[in-house]
């Protein structure tokens, strides 16, 4: 997309323990310049200590970090070209709205009024303009996100780290700055790293996303990728829903399990079958080759899944019918299926 | 315990309570100050409560008596007082000893290092305006009353002058003359001799009889132009519940043999014929000055409290502190 | 507030009370003899007098209160830049080894304010050790008069006081969110100015109460005006010690003293004021 | 952490600094008080007759227990109402310059009016004055150290901890105790170890309002008292064993803290 | 739906202003026992504020607080059977997990064994078991949330306040967690006020919600109604997306627009029409009554958003498409649409 394929940033074999906890473990990943990279995982799963390697505020135990093809670990954090906004904000409490967010300017010995111009703008696009004078203590929780995000923003680094920025917003404000990011990766050409939970944030903003576990990279691809082609099971069952279904493929390349049969290509042996709820057609009893029945209604925002309760499996498969669409079922009625064999994935 | 007394440490032999009680059965508790002046304040303030006799200089007896906190002697009591000189029975701020009896005396001069003091240094100036050798090896007594006195002898006025006058001439001398000193000191001033940090300093004639015990090179003198009188006194407070038991102890003190010890031992002399009397000549000998007689130490004027005039002295000696 | 209106007007009882009747009430008792005369023989005549107050505003006082501010002042500023980057590597050591650190920096001050100045004395004096050192390594100039000298004095008050300091900073340093300073130099600012636009600010007030401590105490000092140096030098703590044991006239000390209180609080409360302003502390009325 | 971001060996060059400027003049103490001669200017040999020498000085060692048990008393009561003035201060919503006046006047009364003001209003109630007495007047001034300290450090706590003590059901008390107290403990510490200090070494205030007798004497008054011919080597064994005692105390209960902590 | 009707809190006028700042202004709202109440509102409409008076950290300048129907205002934070989770979360820095989860417990004096056998509960439903000796500061920033959210739910109160429980955690151990809350709603029969920007999360689980906006209330009902029936323009923006079209509403109850008519029911006059975008029907050109363009496709998770420019609206109209169902629109296509009038609203 916007990412030429540089690497600005690569990460090579980098590890870090905290005792014995291993934090990051064997993690080699390339950020192009100019991309939009987001980091996801389970909570605990490295991504901050990751990120504030980059930074320079941890050593890897193993392993290299080289930006623009230099090994940067020499490089205090002052010295990189490269900021992170803090999951825990770290706003200098002595300090208000305005002078947070000049600080890092300050120290690039830019002129005053240039300070103050660049500040008021960064203020307005996150709305804080009416907080400049406030000190962090005053401000409520989302707001002194936006304080943290701000004073990344505004130093306008080749590569910004982004831990968390949006997590507090109300999804109002949090696709306005989604926008803003997006922009500034464009306009200013900024890489941005960006830890996210958000899954949609992630899949509708990433060039590229990586998924991390206990530490270790499973996968890293473009949005569609990963959710359409992900890894593992683990991955498979982290972004997005996903019905899994345990059977084994036969000889004939067939994935077969309890009531049910797809077409899939396999070794032969015991197989899992992974099919996420929009990907599985439904019908009038009889009608597709699966038969089953609701078991629950789950109202999700916009759709309702439909927990079905077949042969193939013991958990219910989850189907996602559209709010505007298909029929008006109800728990207990009798129903049927049909798996589309292009968009589901086996596992062995 | 039955009386309780203030005193200097070392001031009175180790075992006297254990002495006092031998002879009397009475028990005694000592207990030390370091000054005169907080031994004062602490009297003052508390209207002398829980004391029963303590030891000052003459002119802070005189003052614990002006404020009526000093108990008159029971001459009747203290028959020792018959072994005091009779000139320490006339002293001008306390004739006949009323409330108060002399425990040591003795005078204040120049005490140097023979072997680095060119001549016989015989004048005060030789203190306050030293030759250039001396310059920076020299030390005054820093107690206001013996800072001034120097100054006053010098230039042979009284040591209470208290012409305004004469006291800024006085002044103007002794701000001269910390230009050429080495401290105010009136504690260690004799170890700076030994040392040779110093080599002429203002001192009381028994603490220079510490620096001649340690350096037979050390001596003393009283300048030509004269010294002051000064006299530590005991003194029985009139808060005192044990009035008795304190007439008991100053007359046991006043025992030739116990007020001896303070000659030996504090190496200054004590108003007490019969006690000095018996001494070992040899003590004379090794500190001359320990063999002043009590006629020529009463030719110097003794310092007297001051009242009013105070003010004056305490300002100057801040001006003279302050100066640069 | 439901939760804390009353609360801290409870907690801090306790203490007012103890100052209010120990301190306050004796104190007032006291300084009000700054409205009578000196008796004859000392002590106090109960006549109504200003005069101890017209004896105050001689300039000789402002004089030696200024001489002593200067020199409690510079003690205060070295006391400070040593304390601080000591202070500071007390607090980065390992956890358990803190507390151990900051009673060996305590320990030397449990020996005797006398017996330390009398060490210094030993050192620094012209027969001293630190001359005799000199000399057996080959010096044969005059030996250095260190001793009665203003620096004497002021080494004696840094070194007497400067634990207080270690303390009070390790104090504010002591919890100090580290992310803070990792915040700063990710934004670019080297170990030097995050040290002057963040760590200092926010131990302001740990070097401001050590600053405090070494200006009131080495003010109202006169063990180390008088043994190192050589008594040639005066702090204001000495005069009013002066009027109260030597001159014997209270009322006047009383004046002194009361002026001196005054003087030295108003300078407190402005330098809170300051220090409050300068580490961007929060105001009173949003602090919940 | 990053090698850049916290060497360890500046920490360590400063902590030797610091430390032999504060160890210098004990080093010299301490060898004095092996020092033959009586005489600090000259070196005369080796003897441990000052220590001999002070073992049977009962005053002297009478003197060291009176000023540990006031400077106990003193640092606990004043630490326990400093640290509590100090959160009463900070928590207050309106600063009130009285207060603040009132926190700072112990610190800049001169000791001596402290001294004459206190001792004549004991006098005046008929207080019996002793060790009590001397406690009383060294929490005045040990109060405001530790306050000050303690507040300097409240100056951007974080009472968010508190609050959520209070919410899980604590009263004010307990909150002080679990969480309160702990997080502030370095600073708490800190106050104690200053009020215990200047409680040792104090010694006019302590004159003055010991009131007569023998049995309230404080170290330091024995020794002004003692040095009227400058120091002897004996109250240089004296502060030479204070404070070797005093180091032993801690790194024994140091040792056996860890002990207990091992298994 | 589980909540019984009995109101357990009753917020009467309430009003907090920090200086010349209104937090929360004049709000009157009933809790009833055992709901599932969900406040939502823009960054900094004060709903942690609303939160701290309700457990006591404030007190309102207007107002009162009834808990069942007595005045709570002379009780302290600890009296109140209630708990807050706090948006900071607020972890004791000097306890362990495991110390950090006992306390309350402690505090209301429970045995030793009780106390150890809840905690290791609720350590195991929160996944905090393997770090029950770690301090906060050796946690990841999700491990911290669930420890402020366990340290609340272990004391099991009557009300349980969460400002923005589960903002930091990934989607399995979100959905995890809100399984868990509403299993204590029902085993327990807690009563939740839960603060969330995540309107998926206040949609699913809440009973009943409220939207703030500058310390105002703006409307207190059940997800649907509020979803569907939104009070004000302010509230059908805030929640999901919404279409708004300027018009105005003839003598004759019709609402027109350029190329465009609905009937509604409004009085005459200007008005605008507010409609969802997944209840706009979509069609081959000219087979629906409003004519436009597709003008960009947005990929968002599951579904494709077209953003359809018509004459009706400058901005152009978003019209949710789900993946399974209809064609293959690309940019540029002409296209029909139809808006349900049932499904729509109308502002005046
Ligand atoms: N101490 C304070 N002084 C001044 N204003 C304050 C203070 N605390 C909060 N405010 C303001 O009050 C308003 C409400 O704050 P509150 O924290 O309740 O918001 P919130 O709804 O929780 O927001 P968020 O979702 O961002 O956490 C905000 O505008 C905030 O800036
Ligand atoms: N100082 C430390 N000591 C011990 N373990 C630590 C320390 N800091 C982090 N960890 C552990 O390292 C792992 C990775 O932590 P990290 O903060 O990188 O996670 P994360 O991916 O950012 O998680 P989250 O999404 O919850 O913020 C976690 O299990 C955490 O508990
Ligand atoms: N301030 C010094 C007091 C010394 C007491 N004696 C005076 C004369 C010599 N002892
Ligand atoms: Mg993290
Ligand atoms: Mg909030």
């Amino acid at each position: 997309m916007n990412a030429s394929s540089n690497p600005i940033l690569r990460i090579e074999g980098v590890g870090k323990a905290f005792g014995p906890v291993t934090a990051v473990d064997d993690v080699t990943l390339d950020i192009r310049e100019n991309e939009f990279f987001a980091l996801l995982g389970p909570s605990g799963c490295g991504k901050t200590t990751l990120l504030r390697m980059l930074a320079g505020f941890e050593s890897p135990n193993a392993g290299r970090i080289l930006l623009e093809g230099k090994d940067i670990s020499p490089l205090p954090p002052e010295k990189r070209p490269l900021n992170l906004m803090f999951q825990s904000y770290a706003l200098f409490p002595h300090m208000t709205v305005r002078q947070n967010l000049s600080y890092g300017l300050e120290m690039e010995r830019l002129a005053r009024t240039e300070i103050r111009r660049r500040v008021d703008e960064t203020m307005a696009t996150t709305d804080l303009t009416q907080f400049a004078d406030r000190k962090p203590e005053q401000l409520s929780g989302g707001q002194k996100q936006r304080v943290a995000l701000a004073r990344a923003l505004v130093k306008r680094p080749k590569v910004l780290l982004l831990d968390e920025p949006l997590g507090a917003l109300d999804k109002k404000l949090r696709e306005k700055m989604q926008l803003e990011l997006k922009r500034m990766q464009n306009e200013v050409g900024i890489t941005f790293i960006i830890v996210t939970h958000d899954q949609e944030e992630a899949l509708v903003m990433a060039d590229r996303m990586a998924i991390l576990k206990d530490g270790r990279l499973l996968q890293v691809g473009a949005p569609e990728d990963v959710y359409e082609r992900p890894a593992d099971r683990f991955v498979a069952n982290f972004i997005g829903v996903m019905n899994f279904i345990d059977g084994k493929v036969g000889v004939d390349g067939l994935f077969v399990a309890e009531g049910l049969q797809v077409k899939a290509s396999g070794n032969a042996g015991s197989a899992t079958l992974a099919v996420r709820p929009e990907n599985i057609a439904i019908g009038p009893p009889g009608d597709l080759p699966v038969s089953g029945a609701v078991v629950d209604i789950a109202y999700h925002g916009l759709d309702r899944v439909l927990h079905v309760k077949t042969t193939a499996s013991a958990t219910p498969l989850q189907v996602r019918i559209p709010a505007s669409g298909a029929g008006n079922w109800k728990i207990g009625d009798a129903l049927s299926l049909k798996i589309d064999p292009a968009r589901c994935r086996l596992f062995q | 315990a039955d009386l309780v007394i203030s005193n200097w440490d070392g001031y009175m032999a180790p075992d006297i309570a254990e002495q006092f009680k031998a002879a009397t059965g009475l028990e005694i508790e000592v207990v030390n100050h370091a000054t005169n002046e907080e031994v004062m304040g602490k009297l003052m303030a508390s209207g002398g409560k829980g004391y029963d006799v303590v030891f000052v200089s003459s002119p802070f007896a005189e003052i614990l008596n002006g404020q009526a906190l000093a108990e008159p002697i029971d001459k009747a009591a203290v028959p020792n007082l018959a072994n005091l000189y009779p000139e320490a029975t006339t002293l001008a701020y306390d004739p006949g000893n009323t409330f108060s009896v002399p425990y040591t005396w003795g005078s204040t001069g120049l005490c140097y290092r023979s072997d680095l003091v060119e001549g016989t240094p015989d004048s005060w100036l030789n203190l306050l305006q030293p030759v250039d050798a001396l310059k920076g090896k020299t030390t005054m007594l820093a107690t206001d009353r013996w800072l001034m006195a120097a100054g006053e002898l010098a230039k042979g006025f009284s040591v209470n002058e208290k012409d305004p006058a004469r006291l800024e001439e006085v002044k103007a001398l002794l701000i001269e003359a910390k230009k050429t000193l080495l401290a105010y000191d009136d504690t260690t001033f004799y170890s700076k001799l030994v040392s040779g940090e110093a080599s002429l300093v203002h001192a009381w004639d028994g603490w220079c009889n510490y620096g001649i015990g340690e350096n037979k090179d050390i001596k003393f003198v009283v300048p030509k132009e004269g010294s002051d009188l000064w006299i530590d006194t005991i003194v029985v407070l009139k808060s005192s519940e044990k009035k008795d038991a304190a007439m008991k102890f100053i007359n046991f003190i006043l025992d030739a043999r116990n007020h001896a010890w303070a000659a030996q031992n504090i190496l200054y002399k004590v108003p007490n014929k019969a006690a000095m009397e018996s001494l070992d000549k040899a003590l004379s000998e090794q500190y001359p000055n320990m063999a002043m007689a009590p006629a020529d130490l009463i030719k110097y004027e003794l310092l007297r409290d001051l009242g009013t005039a105070q003010k004056d002295y305490s300002r100057i000696v801040s001006e003279i502190k302050a100066a640069n | 507030m439901s939760f804390n209106a009353t609360r801290p007007t409870l907690l801090a009882a306790p203490g007012v009370a103890w100052l209010v009747a120990f301190m306050v009430v004796p104190c007032l008792l006291v300084l009000s003899y700054a409205f009578f005369e000196r008796g004859v023989w000392g002590g106090v005549e109960y006549t109504f007098t200003l005069e101890n107050f017209a004896r105050v505003a001689d300039p000789l006082y402002a004089k030696i209160f200024l001489n002593s501010a200067r020199i409690a002042l510079t003690a205060t500023v070295a006391a400070i830049l040593i304390a601080y980057p000591a202070a500071y590597a007390i607090s980065r050591a390992p956890r358990m080894s803190q507390p151990i650190l900051l009673f060996f920096a305590v320990l030397p001050f449990w020996s005797n304010y006398l017996i330390r100045t009398y060490a210094w004395i030993v050192l620094l004096n012209r027969e001293g050790l630190t001359n005799n050192l000199l000399r057996s390594l080959g010096y044969t100039g005059e030996p250095l008069s260190m001793l009665y000298t203003e620096s004497a004095v002021i080494t004696g008050l840094v070194y007497n006081y400067l634990p207080f300091v270690i303390l009070a900073i390790y104090s504010t340093l002591s919890r100090l969110n580290p992310e803070l300073m990792e915040a700063s130099r990710d934004l670019g600012a080297g170990p030097v100015r995050t040290f002057l636009r963040v760590t200092l600010p926010l131990t302001l007030p740990g070097v401001a109460a050590g600053g405090v401590f070494v200006f009131v105490l080495s003010i109202g000092n006169f063990v180390t005006p008088a043994l190192l140096g050589g008594g040639r030098f005066q702090m204001v703590g000495n005069l009013v010690y002066d009027q109260f044991l030597t001159a014997n006239d209270w009322p006047f000390g009383a004046a002194l003293g009361a002026a001196l209180i005054l003087t030295m609080i108003v300078l407190l409360l402005l330098q809170a004021r300051a220090t409050a302003h300068a580490s961007g502390e929060r105001k009173g009325e949003a602090a919940q | 952490m990053n090698a850049t971001l916290s060497s360890k060996l500046p920490g360590r060059i400063v902590l030797l600094l610091v430390f032999g400027f504060l160890y210098l003049p004990i080093a010299v103490l301490v060898l004095l008080s092996f020092n033959d001669s009586g005489l600090p200017t000259s070196w005369s040999g080796f003897s441990t007759r000052w220590y001999g020498a002070l073992l049977s000085n009962t005053d002297i060692l009478r003197a060291a227990g009176n000023t540990f048990i006031v400077a106990v008393f003193a640092t606990v009561i004043s630490t326990v109402l400093g640290t509590l003035l100090a959160l009463g201060m900070e928590t207050r919503r309106r600063k009130s310059s009285g207060l603040e006046a009132l926190a700072f006047a112990p610190m800049v009364i001169p000791d001596i009016v402290l001294a004459v003001a206190l001792l004549t209003f004991f006098s005046r109630l008929g207080l019996t004055m002793g060790l009590h007495t001397i406690v009383i007047s060294h929490v005045i001034f040990d109060l405001a150290f530790v306050c000050s300290v303690v507040r300097a450090r409240l100056k951007h706590f974080d009472f968010s901890i508190v609050e959520a003590s209070r919410d899980l059901g604590a009263s004010g008390w307990t909150t002080f105790w679990r969480v309160t107290f702990p997080v502030l403990l370095p600073s708490i510490v800190a106050g104690a170890l200053l009020a215990f200090t200047l409680s040792v070494d104090e010694f006019i205030i302590a004159f003055f309002t010991a009131g007569a007798g023998r049995s309230s004497i404080t170290l330091p008054m024995q020794i002004y008292s003692m040095i009227r011919f400058g120091i002897t080597p004996e109250v240089n064994a004296l502060a030479t064993i204070v404070m070797g005692v005093s180091a032993t105390a801690l790194l024994i209960s140091q040792w056996l803290n860890r002990q207990q902590q091992v298994p």
